[in-house]
């Protein structure tokens, strides 16, 4: 039972990730995008934990980890190009 | 314990799904930033916290993933709507005043 | 002053290096140890915890902080959740001004911080003691009346904490 | 759990696409560090942590710092105008 809850969280959550694409393609401008970025970023987050918990292994936590602090330096990246140049 | 994480994942899964539908359905690029922010720390949380019921020895690994989450996401929707304010994005019509641009201009 | 912002980095590594190996055996912590006081030797005193205060009072400050942030991250996240779902998207967006008592540069970031999580708020630009919010549902567009509105609830443990 | 290997490859191949299909240099460099993110997890599908970690720090995290580095200056050389596109 709680197995098919989690997948269904799961279905969900790649839901979300494909509507956030959406606005990444839409745009119209390049801070849109940013956002975009941004979230779909974060959500991968709790993908990336979500997959550690169902093939039961701590490693892929890690990978989380990795993939937050940098997700974090590309849209600061980003906004740093877009605001003054750098 | 394993019944509560699910439905705790649920709850998350919710929570990014309304963050997402925010994303395509506010106006301009300010109120995308609200939306998504809020909505994704409070659904990281929850996800972690789902995670925490359903292994209680990744706890501490968790936690460090929380306290990531809320060092950086303010910082970098902070960053991304200064950003576009300075790149003269335009506030949407129905914004009702805008204090920072009398301040600028006067 | 310094000690304390050197203490507070090594402590604060030591436990970054504990939760991210996640193994408590003697040599482990022995070798996190070191490197952990090292780092806090070498880049602890210029540091933002030396804006930091410690006392017991500031030690309680910062929990109560801690329970406030998480109340106001809930109830803001239900309530720009169901801005969201109405049929017609219910917002009254404004950037407006608000005042801070605060003088340290770690402390405006964390009430920059608070700020963008709690109930409708974004900070969009910091100059000097003035910083610049867009509200998704603006009540009032004075200085004073939206600095008691927004800031005040934070500030008021954060002052004890940054001083 | 197949379906979702099959979603993030799709949406891997699809913002690929986006990177190459659009005219803005900004946006190609934006849909390349979202690529990076969507191969990580399909990394992480077919078990390999280690190459999952490698390519979220250098696909997503590097490239976009390097490539945004080499725009501002190709731009900032070229005219000394604002970062439009």
């Amino acid at each position: 039972m709680a197995d098919q809850i989690v997948y269904i969280a799961l279905l969900i959550i790649a839901l979300s990730i494909g509507i956030s694409m959406f606005r990444f393609v839409k745009g119209p401008s390049i801070p849109d995008r940013v956002v975009a970025f941004d979230t779909a970023g974060i959500i991968s987050i709790s993908v990336i934990v979500v997959l550690a918990h169902s093939f039961g292994r701590l490693i892929y936590v890690d990978v989380a980890l990795v993939y937050g602090l940098l997700s974090f330096i590309g849209v600061l990246v980003a906004a740093r190009y877009l605001d003054r140049g750098l | 314990m394993e019944m509560t994480g699910a439905i705790l994942l649920l709850l998350a899964s919710i929570v990014f799904l309304v963050s997402a539908l925010g994303l395509v359905r506010m106006p301009d690029v300010y109120n995308r930033i609200q939306t998504s922010t809020k909505a994704t720390t409070l659904g990281t949380i929850l996800a972690m916290a789902a995670v925490a019921f359903l292994h209680p020895d990744w706890t501490p690994k968790l936690a460090l993933v929380v306290l990531f989450i809320l060092l950086t996401n303010p910082i970098s929707s902070h960053v991304v709507a200064r950003a576009a304010y300075f790149k003269r994005v335009k506030l949407s019509d129905r914004t009702v005043e805008d204090q920072l641009k009398d301040k600028l201009e006067g | 002053m310094n000690v304390k912002a050197v203490f507070l980095t090594t402590i604060f590594g030591f436990l970054l290096w504990l939760g991210l190996t996640l193994q408590v055996d003697p040599y482990n912590m022995a070798i996190g140890g070191v490197v952990a006081l090292l780092l806090g030797g070498i880049f602890g005193a210029k540091s933002s915890w030396r804006d930091l205060k410690l006392t017991p009072r500031s030690i309680l400050a910062v929990a109560i902080w801690v329970v406030v942030l998480m109340i106001e991250i809930v109830r803001s996240t239900i309530d720009v959740m169901l801005r969201v779902i109405a049929p017609r998207v219910r917002i009254n967006p404004a950037i407006v001004e608000v005042k801070t008592r605060l003088k340290t540069k770690t402390g405006r970031l964390a009430l920059a911080s608070s700020i963008t999580l709690t109930p409708g708020t974004l900070t969009a630009d910091i100059q000097d003691d003035r910083l610049y919010i867009h509200w998704i549902d603006a009540q009032s567009t004075d200085v004073d009346a939206a600095t008691r509105e927004i800031v005040r609830k934070f500030e008021k443990h954060l002052e004890v904490i940054f001083g | 759990m197949e379906i979702f290997l099959i979603i993030f490859a799709v949406l891997t191949v699809a913002s690929a696409l986006i990177a190459v299909a659009t005219t803005k240099k900004a946006v190609s460099i934006l849909a390349a560090g979202v690529m990076g993110l969507f191969a990580s997890i399909v990394f992480i599908f077919l078990a390999a942590p280690d190459v999952a970690m490698t390519e979220a720090a250098i696909g997503s995290g590097l490239t976009t710092f390097i490539f945004f580095f080499a725009l501002n200056r190709v731009k900032s050389d070229r005219a000394q105008g604002g970062a439009d596109d």
